[in-house]
């Protein structure tokens, strides 16, 4: 009698994790988008999400790449630098029931896009958005970023006189109600936050420090893997629990664990490690990311959270049906209508 | 060969003494004091004693003083095109003698007594209008009492030219629809100026109005307002937009048309319309949606249009299908942002860098605006491929007659979009596949279901899988597709509109507006004897149609609201062998062309 | 009539047995491992060595891994343009296979030994090389081990074809420079090569490399340098800019050259260069600079280009002076960013919306560079509008011989700026007027004491005295006189380059870097007997020259290396009256032409 | 004997106060940015600023509009929607030696203008940033900009769904060193914080509140003359020394006014309103923004100061005459030079 070939582990919606992989990636090796990339890939795996579900969305440089190399299943648009945030804007008003993985870049988001992701941020259009944040012009080899430290040295471009915008910062003062940053060394923190975010109700906003080993990643630099495991300073523990994970609130304890209810009925569960720290103050988490620059910490976990703002698709009233899949009965008027709409032109 | 034209017809032929239904008014106020309502009126009035009318508003770049003229120009042969005007309505003291200076001899003044204005012309008619005394009776104030004094001119004017009172009755309540309140007191003051009028003005000069049945049955709307009616018909369901004059009007028409018109089953909007911070986000949101499979539109002008050419080259290359309404106004620049051109056509072609080429629509009518209204998405979702339909000012913002549109002959025309169904049961799916030699591929959109169905937008060099590559095979097969599209879309887009007659000495192209003053100038020449042909452009690429009427003529004008005879360019490229033949009549003051204009540089060309 | 035209000499012409100093050879490796330093080394060796040569780097658009092409070609006659190679040094193994298939019959592999390739064509020979084992002894460790490896190639290839070992050890100085250190260390990896190389292979293969002195004199330097240096010397101070492949490098070269050729008599730079937060701002920062005074460059590519589109029509406008240079790659969209194209022309020449023209330089090689570097802004301030120099990235970003640049022949040409006692001696001072006829008018500039000295620039329609207006006729007249300066560009502009020569049968008209291919297949069809002439157009607007020649010929093609025959479709519009002969021959795949499809397609033409 | 005509007033530069206006104005009667406009004039008398000394910048809008109304002897550029701070940078570099005065609108600086606005902080630009403030498009005829207030009502725009963009708050998170709320109502105080700003460093940030009478008037905005005058709440009374004039520290209470040394020699006086406002604290100061925004104070004065950071021209080391005046000899290399360089790359 033969053995049966092993099956290869299927998860809840019944794919395997190698239905989420995509184009093998032409980063370097070590990039931390690399690394972003793979924990996608383990998140969509564990959350049994349906590929077609999903898109991907980006803008340009290394790390708006990157969707090619996640979810091959999924729809993917890699736009132009800095502009995601407004052809995403579109692409969820036209289908607001996927869920969007938007991945951008410093340069991307913080130096030629700012202006686009402040505004979408007041719209709270429903995505994660992650930067991935290298302090580096990766793919055009070695430029500033807006997010460069002042004072932080590049072989290409000598030293930076300028202050660095700080993503969280800006995300909190545009009205973002989930602001998280973490580290793409800090692999499962990256994980459980991807995943909170994706049950987030609008806009999540993911700052992930993801060194670029190619051109800013001197263990001096803010953004380099040495700095980030040297001066990472969580706040909390981030863990989630998805909706239709049954979980005993008893295995929490309340004086230093947050259960946090989320959109979609999943949970975050925040272990608090700053215990003093209140991630639903927008003014604390501003005061306590301006004392983690100033003091050179890396700052992760969730800076600030607040679900109260509807999201763009419910601000519009969107019906069940996307726009994008109204027949066209829904979508053309009748023939009385116009007749009738004209008379009052006459 | 020297060819003479009058320009108009004698005034003897106008009937002795009287000129009935063809004459034009000029209406000078300045902005933000109200006058577009008591303008409207007027224009309205006209419209519903049944005469051919058309009114101009000429305004300023400002938001409360600067000179404003509204031009109306009645005429029972249903020419509309601008024509300088006989009769003045002079209540802008800052523009008041150049505005009387332009009259000819045996025209009219009708003025606010305030101004003082000395008649110097003795060739002129002058009646005074003692606005304030008019309104000192009024019990409104302020800023509306500012506004209603323009209602006295509308009384005065509805004496001199004889339009009813019960027909201002009902153009106001046009203009007011159910706020009776409105209707009453502008036409209170109108009452009051009329019998003013009638009692103390001698009526002395040539002009008069009597009813006709020439507009039953037509409308009466802006070309903003069709061409967002189109889009509605369209399905139009995602709008990204920012405000910039002329296009706003359109957006607003479209916001307002698609709260009425498009609800769905459970009253939820079947749209969304967002206003975004600028337009290199408003064309991506536009973008973005297409992708997903919406129908989307946004309308901008000229400093619109430059900051979307980024995004535009993007669509042209992934394939999205995306529909842009460019109202032009007078560039270079921030330019003439009030006044009208044809200036943004090269441009518009060619928007982008690299190899690309747009689709381009030139609408002239309102009927049009809504054709091409609807027509465009049906193009960019049949092409996959960015359709940008050049408007202008003139016919965006200004009210213009019309038939009433005319439902879509079709069903919406959605293009190759595959189904997850249609994906399993294709043997293979390549989303950049000439699969039907058109040069027209096939796309899925996001939420199919079938796992082969996902494509990976973008736009690097990409083989027919939408993978990546910088193969230099794939760059050129993919191009030469996009090609074979351009040539296909040849064939769909609207055709041009000929008209040809026995004898014709001169072939007459253009596009857009510039029609009415040709159709005019073309019949005033074959009054003359000179008889033309006439085509009328409506979509680059240009299709056979053209390249035969070309070929056809031995000489030939291309007539162009813009300095550098923009489609003559793109033309003489499209038709090197024709090229020679190809003579533009290009220029741009920013004012619409008139017929008188035309048919001089016609008859001086035929003279050269 | 049919013209059969060999592509190349056959190879018996040659000498028999031995090819000297005519091959070309390709180099494939993978992105980011150091090649570039062993291949540069490889073409300064040539070039030290007196023969004629020049490098094409094919890259990808990724930083690391993805699959990368060396070209060099040697040529004793000094035809430099791209042209198949015949010797491979094979060390990707991702593309191994293809490489080996793209090598004519005799050719030569040589190959990292770990790539473990068959020999399958015995009408090749393989000369395997130890790479691992070489470097077994080298003392670095690491990712610069990694690099050096590389240098093994260098040593074998200089056994096989003859470079002597000092001249490779010269060419590495020039590479480090004064890092000796390194200079040491890679010459060691190249000597253990190439020792390894004199005991184990034995040389079968025909191809050889001999001293000659026709480099002589000569600098190697890339487009981009050149450019910047050009710029440096024409006085530019400031640079906003933004990175994008493959212009960075232009800015790289400015800020190293300013910072080393531009420093006040207190030290202090005469220069500022700014990188902007994306094009926008980088443009915005240019025509900022140029109307305070300063001369300002930027360097883009096509989705910058796109992006300035706004601010170059402003620029055109107001009569800003910038320099843009616009080093072109494959469009649209994002295209292919590391491939080379001539896709920018009609986009750079009608950008901006509106009734906008651009002056357009056309460099072809690094002498035109540098001139066109500071004549640039020569003629952006005399001209008082904005440059664009359209490079492209073949040109740009590889090494070219030329002669030594000569130092400009004038000094700097600020044109018509009036200083506060110039403006005091005038009657009056009006910024828009056309007080000489040419259609260029007077400015002052910020900082000017004179109290009559100030304007107010805008993209708005002004008046000769730069105040708003929105008359029609200040309108015409002040875009009539922008016209009219567009016609005296025509002739400040560098004029075409023309080789006519006794009995062609054909006019070629050609712009930028296809000039190589384009003369060598002009000889290749002369040894054949069919002649040709030549104009290269060096910039836009054309002048008469370009106007005569089109005249003087009865057949003419137009080589461009973009789909849609862009120059073609400027010339048309430009001279209708010969639009039917300028027949184009457009063609883009990102790679640069080579004299045997040129000459093939020519053939093909006259063929016809 | 004649009486003398009676001379006009001049003041120690020698110019009259109708040396300063410029072209009528074209602007609604009573809108808040003639106020403004009228203040510059006032401000160039007062500060016996030479014209030629000046440059007035703007973008587009009503409020860009209104450069060509004062300072008709100073050059000037109406540029781009949203591109007056790149503009200016270049201006300003290309000649720094002159001062700059520039004006923009809300929607100019808070919707397309977003991403300028906040680099040309960062490189700290030495100019005067004005925003005419009215929480509405005047030129466009009443739409949303993006700074009207979430909730806030329009005729023409009906409802603002977005949470609106505070000017103030943004120019601190970009690192701008002096900025200022004021309100158009309040001229004396919209004079001395101007004054304030010619004086300083690096980009002077001031967000004036200008009522536009034609869209966004009613008394229930937030931009309006009425809200304004009822709302407002100072935090300081401002006040300016200029260089020139002798002042008696001794007039100053310590305990209640500080005096603010500026970086020209002038001095910029504030008496305390807010006693325990610190305006040299950016947490304090971003606190105090959303502490006023929350309660729906027009909260005006000197937000935050701080003049440590260097501005663009002194990062660039330029040396005292401007790039634009540099003479030819200095900004081309000899003949020499050029033939040693050259001798490296052959
Ligand atoms: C309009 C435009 N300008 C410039 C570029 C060139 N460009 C490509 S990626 C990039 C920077 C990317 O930096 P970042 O977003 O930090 O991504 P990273 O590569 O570091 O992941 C630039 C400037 C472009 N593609 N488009
Ligand atoms: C690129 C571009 N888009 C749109 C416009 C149209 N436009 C002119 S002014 C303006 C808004 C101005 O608002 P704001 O800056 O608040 O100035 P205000 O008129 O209120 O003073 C817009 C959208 C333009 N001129 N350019
Ligand atoms: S260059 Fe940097 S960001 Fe780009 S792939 Fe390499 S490591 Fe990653
Ligand atoms: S519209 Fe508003 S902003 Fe514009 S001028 Fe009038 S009041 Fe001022
Ligand atoms: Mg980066
Ligand atoms: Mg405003």
């Amino acid at each position: 009698m033969e053995r049966p070939t092993p099956a290869v582990k299927l998860n809840r919606a019944g794919f395997s994790k190698n239905d989420y992989v995509g184009s093998p990636s032409t980063l370097c090796k070590g990039c931390g988008h690399n690394s972003v990339a793979s924990q996608l890939i383990q998140i969509a795996y564990e959350l049994d999400l349906r590929p077609h579900e999903i898109i991907k969305l980006s803008g340009i440089g290394c790390s708006s790449k990157s969707p090619a190399y996640f979810l091959g299943q999924s729809h993917g648009f890699n736009s132009l630098h800095g502009r995601m945030p407004s052809l995403g804007t579109g692409a969820l008003v036209a289908n607001h029931t996927v869920r969007a993985i938007g991945i951008s870049g410093d340069g991307d988001t913080g130096s030629i896009g700012l202006g686009q992701f402040k505004h979408m941020l007041r719209r709270n259009v429903r995505m994660v958005y992650i930067v991935e944040n290298n302090g580096v012009y990766g793919l055009t080899k070695g430029q500033f970023s807006a997010t460069s430290d002042e004072g932080a040295k590049l072989k290409y471009a000598g030293t930076n006189p300028f202050p660095g915008i700080d993503i969280c910062m800006e995300a909190i003062v545009s009205g973002a109600g989930f602001v998280a940053r973490t580290f793409a060394g800090d692999a499962k923190q990256v994980r459980e936050v991807i995943k909170a975010g994706l049950s987030y109700r609008g806009t999540a906003v993911i700052d992930i420090i993801s060194p670029c080993v190619a051109f800013n990643d001197e263990p001096d630099s803010h953004h380099s893997y040495a700095y980030g495991r040297e001066h990472e300073q969580s706040l909390q523990e981030v863990g989630f629990i998805p909706a239709q994970d049954e979980i005993y609130i008893e295995d929490y304890d309340p004086g230093t664990t947050q259960l946090v209810e989320l959109h979609d009925g999943s949970r975050m569960t925040l272990r608090k490690i700053e215990a003093d720290f209140d991630q639903s103050d927008r003014l604390a988490g501003m005061a306590r990311l301006e004392r983690a620059n100033a003091a050179g910490e890396l700052l992760t976990g969730i800076v600030y959270y607040d679900d109260r703002r509807p999201n763009f698709a419910e601000l519009s009233e969107l019906g069940e049906t996307p726009l994008s899949m109204l027949p066209d009965t829904r979508l053309r008027p009748s023939a009385e209508q116009l007749k009738a709409f004209l008379a009052g032109y006459a | 060969m020297g060819v003479t034209v009058p320009v108009d017809r004698p005034h003897s032929e106008r009937g002795a003494g009287l000129r009935v239904n063809d004459f034009s008014i000029v209406v000078a106020t300045a902005n933000g004091t109200g006058s577009q309502t008591a303008n409207l009126t007027l224009l309205r009035s006209f419209f519903k004693m049944g005469i051919p009318v058309h009114g101009k508003n000429i305004f300023p770049s400002n938001i409360q003083g600067l000179p404003t003229w509204y031009h109306i120009r009645v005429n029972k042969d249903g020419y509309i095109a601008r024509k300088p005007s006989e009769f003045l309505v002079a209540f802008n003291p800052a523009t008041l003698h150049e505005d009387v200076a332009t009259l000819p001899s045996g025209g009219v003044v009708v003025h606010n007594l305030d101004l003082r204005l000395k008649p110097e012309r003795a060739d002129l008619t002058y009646y005074p209008v003692p606005v304030k005394e008019l309104l000192a009776g009024v019990e409104v104030k302020g800023k509306i009492k500012e506004y209603i004094a323009n209602m006295t001119y509308v009384g005065v004017v509805a004496h001199l030219l004889g339009v009813p009172l019960d027909v201002i009755e009902e153009a106001l309540e046009h203009h007011f629809g159910n706020r009776r309140k409105l209707v009453d007191s502008n036409l209170e003051v109108v009452r009051l100026a009329h019998a003013w009028a009638v009692d103390n003005l001698v009526k002395t000069d040539q002009f008069k109005v009597e009813p006709m049945n020439a507009t039953e049955g037509l409308i009466m709307m802006t070309g903003n307002e069709a061409g967002a009616l189109g889009a509605v018909f369209g399905g139009a369901s995602v709008s990204g937009w920012y405000p910039i004059t002329p296009s706003t009007s359109f957006v607003d028409a479209l916001r307002d048309y698609l709260g009425k018109l498009r609800h769905d089953v459970d009253g939820r909007p079947t749209y969304t319309v967002i206003q975004a911070e600028d337009e290199l986000a408003a064309i991506g949101m536009v973008v973005g949606a297409g992708w997903a499979g919406a129908r989307a539109v946004t309308a901008t002008s000229g400093p619109g249009l430059s900051l979307m050419a980024e995004f535009l080259g993007l669509a042209y290359y992934a394939e999205v299908p995306a529909v842009v309404w460019d109202i032009q106004r007078v560039g270079p620049s921030t330019g003439l942002p009030t006044r009208t051109s044809q200036g943004d056509v090269a441009f518009a072609y060619y928007l982008g860098h690299g190899d690309t080429k747009q689709v381009v629509l030139f609408p002239s009518s309102i009927e049009e605006c809504f054709e091409f209204g609807y027509r465009a998405h049906d193009l960019a979702d049949a092409l996959q491929t960015p359709v940008l339909v050049l408007s202008d000012l003139d016919l965006g913002m200004n009210n213009w007659m019309g038939e009433p549109f005319s439902y879509p002959d079709a069903p919406l025309n959605r293009g190759k979009v595959l189904s997850a169904e249609e994906v399993a049961a294709l043997p293979d799916f390549g989303r950049y596949k000439d699969v039907d030699g058109d040069g027209v591929p096939y796309r899925t959109l996001p939420g199919n279901e079938n796992p082969r169905a996902a494509w990976f937008g973008r736009g690097t060099g990409h083989d027919e899988n939408a993978k990546y590559s910088e193969r230099a095979d794939h760059w050129v097969q993919n191009m030469d597709r996009l090609m074979r599209k351009f040539g296909t879309a040849r064939t769909m887009v609207p055709a041009a509109v000929i008209d040809e007659r026995p004898g014709a000495k001169l072939g007459i192209v253009a596009y857009g507006t510039t029609r009415y003053a040709i159709e005019e100038a073309r019949d005033l020449l074959a009054a003359n004897g000179v008889v033309t042909d006439f085509m009328r452009i409506r979509a680059l690429p240009i299709g056979s149609e053209v390249r035969d009427f070309v070929a056809r003529h031995e000489r030939l004008v291309v007539i162009e609201m813009n300095r550098d005879g923009q489609l003559t360019a793109i033309l003489r490229d499209e038709l090197p062998e024709h090229a020679a033949k190809l003579k533009p009549i290009a220029y741009l003051d920013g004012m619409p062309l008139t017929a008188a204009w035309v048919a001089e540089r016609l008859a001086a060309h035929l003279g050269e």
